[in-house]
């Protein structure tokens, strides 16, 4: 497979620009929804190369300005842990 | 130029900076069965690039990847390590031979061997 | 984007007539008379370790340090401290003697040029412009692995030529 | 701004968009208010299973049969993919307290017309080549499904969209009123909604809303804290529970131990139980808590410990594999186990679809329907006696 | 005010984390600094060019120098400083949750908490981004630099800040070839001295200028550029192709909002210093009682900055803690303000200025 012509935002889950635009035109209306819809940001990064070019789609889509987007939210852990971690 | 050599990496022998390289043990990786020289304590990652290792996994729509962050940030680079797949090679030191493997997708558990290592 | 810093803003390096206007440039009578120090440093960051580096105390930059640093052309010798102190690597010394200019330049890549070496020197923009003969390396600790090489080529390039051209594999 | 319509349904979870999307469908001009985004409260934060065999053989059950059938039917007309999967589960079974426990259980589910059955080592070590040594048996349905609540929230909201629907969001109700032929509710926005019927929807707030009416129901959020790991590939060829969980819900050790005056082990503490449940993505989902912590949706280092050990125990060859995201949700929670739906007594045109506790998503198909044919008057396939609200208001009723 | 037996915690050993660790530790405090990597100094490392400033700055020294510096300097005053240890969450009574080497899970109560966790890259999304050979310019900086490997032979770097254009002069010290740095504004973004050693060495800068694709079977070994107009779309007709194994993306780091989001720590929003970042007041405080927030993590600036972001909290949280007197606290607070404010000058610094002005007015709230 070569380079293709399809733009993906989120590298994890590879979920193209086109998927995400058709998202916010069928109504996810923040981040945590488009996340939801398509799983852009979902994947072991947990969005961090991702978010900002989603929250640049809302804002294009929705007519929003930069910082007009709800900050979406961070979960624990905040890096993939080992379940060896926990030790008995 | 094969596939295995084609990203043309290699190691920075003198630099005007950073002088010699520090002396390291030599260790021994096998990528997919082929035995590939490391330096003790440095991450997989950047022994297959010195290697010329141009692909590190396909993802499980078949996209070709190898490292985008290079600091355990991102999943590009995970391969399967001693039997254990999605190990993040740039932050995963080299041990002398030790099997890694280019992944297809998720990987599969190779029967669940190597899980008890470590 | 300013219009003086046009050149520097889009291609990355200023042109002869913005170091001109910035007044770095020395003159060819100046050139003549004896080694100049050239700081091309014309935007206002903050940074002196010109300022300290000179012996003499013939660069300054003063408070703030944005200034932009100033030269005491009779106060400097050409020791050339400067060249490997400053850290945007914007310092050369520049003399003209007869029909061969000399430039001191700073240096950080490999492999470092070897005196009596011939070698394309480069402009500005990265383009060579002349021929010119290495005739000194000094790479002492005190310049903290930023070597200083000495060069001649032929007068009349002598405003144009900041370096030479990096050999590499 | 004031506008009309025929139900208003406060809560975009996905009871709430199940119901607008049978209303919808059936022509009603229906707005869903949401006081913060679709799923941001249980809906989005739970796994993934439509588990029949957890259920107590009655009306429970029967619901959920009869979800899974509408889950089938919806997986063909709604508008995206629901990742609707039946590949059985089973409740690993690591004693012999628990095999007798099970056996009589599984007993009483097949006399309900429930597929289930018990299956000894070597089935369990066929169908789950990684799992512990330690597990001595298990149950086995083939009919235990599992659904991608996010995307059944998605597609039901489309699927209504399409017929109309309108959805606020950051629009939490601050007052409902009773009006000619329905109620006024004002939402925090400031618009009021006039509508024929309301729809509380809401959840674990659902006793919130009811306060807004004057009375409270026995809904509370029960936390439920859940870790997801990264992709991996398969572990097995089902999902799994573990015994001990079924086991403590119906002879429930924590509480004789309490009432015993003994102290809580951390596991009784955080009600821990045993979800071990994969996606279509392959992440797996592992839970769960089951926790009094009031409205804090924080997912802790503890907690978390108790479920990694867990599933390590049950599955060894996890030790390896790291967990990416926590995340709690409030599970609406009732005294008796069971949801609460149906119209408020004396209060018309009022009704309440919430408290499915950790049944919501399985049931969601289920109480759509149910709660249209309510709200439309009609007589619903189910005698939801034992679901009423009135249960919990006494005589007086509201 | 009591002495408070809980240490405070440091989080990310870079310049910004080790300068707190110092100060806190030179007052006598507890400290503990954790860092996810198992060399101290965060980006430092990578930074092998001399910095800017003035003495006190440390100017004229290359970053991995200081780097050293810190670090000695740390381990000289006995700090308790806990390599490969990832903090992964943060817990209300600010409990920090480790794991150490992957391995070992455990929480520490804290005295008070110190984010200096940086930032991260920005990602630029075109077709064929995620082919081998495209990667963030740090990814490239880390490779060259920390472990010695070229990661291609020619590269084109897209983005012409301070970040791409230095990573861009490293790749040629390290003996690659740079084919072209592209910026889609219309003026470079870089320091005119740093443009100026990249050109003189060859390589070209194309402002207006942005990526339409990356081409390749199994890697990169094409770029198709081309012009774009005012409103950032590409023109057509002006594609150009180049021939590169490599692509290093520069476009800009955000701060690592994810701890302090945790924390429950008020966001506000900067575009200038890199996005969204934790509000904080002029000694580093956030929102939150106890936690403060410094470095790229506060705002993406420079190392010189970070480094005293991290002395104003370390002064801050040695007083708070009680080993530090409110005079001395002033008094150190306020040489480091001088220092601070002399590096936010100038045509670069002037905008940073405002911007931190910005949110420490916001910010001012709690103090």
């Amino acid at each position: 497979m070569g380079s293709g012509d399809e733009k993906h935002i989120c590298r994890c889950e590879e979920v193209s620009e086109d998927e995400i635009r058709a998202a916010i035109r069928s109504g996810a209306r923040t981040v945590q929804e488009v996340k939801r819809w398509t799983r852009a940001g979902m994947g072991i990064c947990q969005g961090r190369t991702c978010r900002r070019l989603v929250e640049r789609m809302l804002c294009e889509e929705l007519g929003l300005k930069p910082g007009e987007v709800e900050v979406s939210s961070f979960r624990q852990p905040v890096r993939p842990v080992s379940l060896k971690s926990f030790e008995d | 130029m094969s596939g295995e050599a084609s990203s043309g990496g290699r190691r920075i022998a003198s630099h005007p900076i950073l002088g010699e390289p520090e002396a390291a043990r030599e260790v021994t990786i096998y990528l997919d069965g082929a035995a590939i020289a490391a330096k003790e304590g440095e991450p997989i990652m950047s022994a297959l690039v010195a290697a010329g290792v141009g692909v590190f996994r396909h993802t499980k729509r078949g996209s070709p990847r190898r490292m985008f962050c290079g600091i355990g940030r991102c999943t590009d680079c995970v391969m399967t390590v001693d039997g254990i797949p999605g190990v993040r090679t740039c932050v995963t030191p080299v041990r002398e031979g030790m099997l890694v493997e280019r992944q297809e997708g998720a990987g599969s558990w190779k029967g669940g061997e190597g899980h008890g290592r470590r | 984007m300013s219009s003086t810093n046009a050149s520097l803003k889009t291609d990355g390096a200023p042109s002869i007539e913005e170091l001109r206007a910035a007044g770095v440039l020395p003159s060819r009578e100046q050139l003549a008379q004896r080694p100049c120090v050239c700081v091309e440093c014309i935007e206002e960051i903050p940074c002196n370790p010109c300022e300290t580096s000179c012996p003499q105390g013939a660069l300054t930059v003063g408070d703030p340090i944005t200034n932009l640093p100033v030269i005491d052309r009779d106060k400097c010798t050409a020791c050339g401290a400067c060249i490997p102190a400053c850290p945007g690597l914007a310092i050369t010394i520049k003399s003209l003697s007869g029909d061969l200019a000399k430039i001191r330049f700073p240096w950080e890549y490999l492999p470092l040029p070897e005196a009596g070496e011939e070698v394309d020197m480069v402009d500005r923009m990265g383009m060579t412009v002349c021929r010119g003969k290495v005739v000194a390396v000094s790479n002492p600790p005190r310049n903290n692995r930023t070597a200083v090489v000495a060069a001649e080529f032929p007068a009349e390039r002598v405003d144009e030529v900041i370096s030479i051209r990096r050999k590499h594999e | 701004m004031n506008s009309s319509t025929d139900v208003l349904i406060l809560g975009a979870g996905v009871n709430g968009l199940s119901i607008a999307y049978e209303l919808c469908k059936r022509g009603k001009k229906v707005v869903v208010a949401e006081k913060a985004e679709i799923g941001a409260g249980a809906s989005g934060s739970c796994d993934d299973m439509i588990l029949l065999q957890s259920k107590k053989p009655g009306i429970l059950l029967e619901m959920a049969l009869g979800s899974l059938e509408l889950f089938r039917s919806l997986r063909e007309e709604l508008p995206c993919d629901i990742e609707l999967d039946t590949k059985g589960g089973m409740i690993l079974i690591e004693d012999e307290e628990q095999l007798s426990l099970m056996e009589g259980f599984v007993a009483g589910q097949k006399s309900c017309g429930l597929e289930v059955e018990i299956v000894g080592r070597s089935r369990v070590k066929a169908l789950q080549p990684l799992v512990s040594e330690s597990v001595i048996a298990s149950t086995y349905s083939a009919r235990d499904s599992q659904v991608n609540p996010l995307l059944l929230m998605k597609a039901f909201y489309l699927g209504a969209s399409e017929r109309g629907l309108r959805l606020l969001r950051g629009a939490a109700p601050v007052s409902i009123e009773p009006r000619a032929g329905g109620w006024a509710t004002r939402l925090a926005s400031g618009e009021e909604i006039e509508s024929g019927a309301v729809v509380n929807a809401a959840g674990a707030w659902a006793s919130q809303v009811c306060s807004l009416l004057g009375f409270e129901l026995p809904i509370i959020p029960r936390k439920g804290q859940v870790m997801v790991t990264e992709q991996i590939p398969p572990i097995g060829a089902t999902n799994v529970w573990s015994a001990k969980y079924i086991a403590s819900k119906l002879k429930p050790v924590a509480a004789r131990r309490e009432a015993a005056g003994a102290a809580q082990t951390p596991e009784e503490r955080y009600g821990l139980g045993f979800a071990f449940t994969s996606t279509h993505s392959g992440n797996y989902l592992v839970g769960s808590t089951r926790e009094n912590a009031g409205f804090d949706k924080g997912t802790d280092p503890e907690a978390l410990a108790l479920i990694g050990r867990q599933v390590r125990r049950f599955f060894p060859v996890l030790a390896n594999v790291n967990f990416i995201r926590s995340f709690a949700g409030f599970r609406p929670s009732t005294t008796d186990g069971m949801p609460v739906i149906g119209e408020v007594a004396g209060r018309p045109g009022f009704f309440v679809a919430a408290g499915h506790e950790g049944d919501g998503i399985a049931l969601a198909p289920i109480t759509g329907k149910l709660v249209a044919d309510l709200v439309e008057g009609r007589t619903p396939g189910y005698d939801l006696e034992k679901l009423s609200p009135g249960r919990f208001l006494g005589a007086k009723g509201a | 005010m009591g002495v408070d037996s809980k240490p405070a915690v440091v989080v990310g050993a870079g310049p910004a984390g080790l300068c707190a660790a110092i100060e806190l530790k030179r007052a006598g405090a507890p400290v503990v600094l954790m860092d996810e990597n198992g060399k101290p100094g965060g980006q430092l490392f990578k930074q092998i060019h001399k910095f800017f400033g003035s003495r006190e700055h440390s100017a004229g020294t290359r970053g991995f120098e200081i780097g050293r510096r810190l670090l000695a300097d740390s381990l000289e005053l006995g700090i308790d400083v806990r390599l490969d240890t990832e903090v992964v969450g943060i817990e209300p009574g600010l409990g920090v949750w480790a794991v150490e080497r992957r391995s070992r899970s455990y929480t520490l109560e804290a005295g008070c908490v110190i984010l200096a966790t940086g930032a991260s890259e920005n990602g630029l999304a075109f077709p064929g981004w995620t082919l081998p050979g495209v990667m963030t310019a740090g990814c490239a900086q880390t490779l060259v630099n920390v472990h010695r490997v070229l990661p291609g032979r020619r590269v084109l770097i897209v983005g012409s800040g301070n970040v791409g254009v230095i990573v861009g002069y490293q790749l040629l010290q390290a003996g690659a070839e740079v084919a072209a740095i592209i910026e889609g504004a219309p003026a470079l973004g870089g320091y005119g001295v740093h443009t100026a050693k990249v050109r003189r060495a060859g390589v070209p800068f194309y402002c207006g200028t942005t990526i339409l694709r990356a081409e390749g079977e199994e890697g990169v070994e094409r770029a198709v550029i081309a012009k774009v107009d005012r409103g950032f779309k590409p023109i057509a007709g002006t594609e150009e192709t180049l021939e590169v194994d490599t692509i290093c993306i520069a476009v800009g780091l955000t701060p690592a909002l994810d701890l302090a989001y945790l924390a429950g720590c008020k966001p506000i929003f900067v575009p200038e210093l890199g996005g969204n970042m934790p509000l904080h007041d002029g000694y580093m405080r956030s929102s939150v009682e106890g936690v403060y927030v410094v470095g790229d993590t506060a705002g993406v600036e420079e190392a010189s900055t970070a480094m005293e972001e991290g002395r104003l909290a370390g002064i801050h949280a040695a007083y708070a803690l009680g080993f530090l007197g409110e005079a001395a606290m002033r008094e150190r607070t306020e040489a480091t303000w001088g220092r601070l404010d002399s590096l936010r000058q100038g045509v670069f610094g002037q905008k940073r200025f405002a911007a931190k002005a910005r949110i420490l007015a916001e910010g001012k709230v709690r103090a």
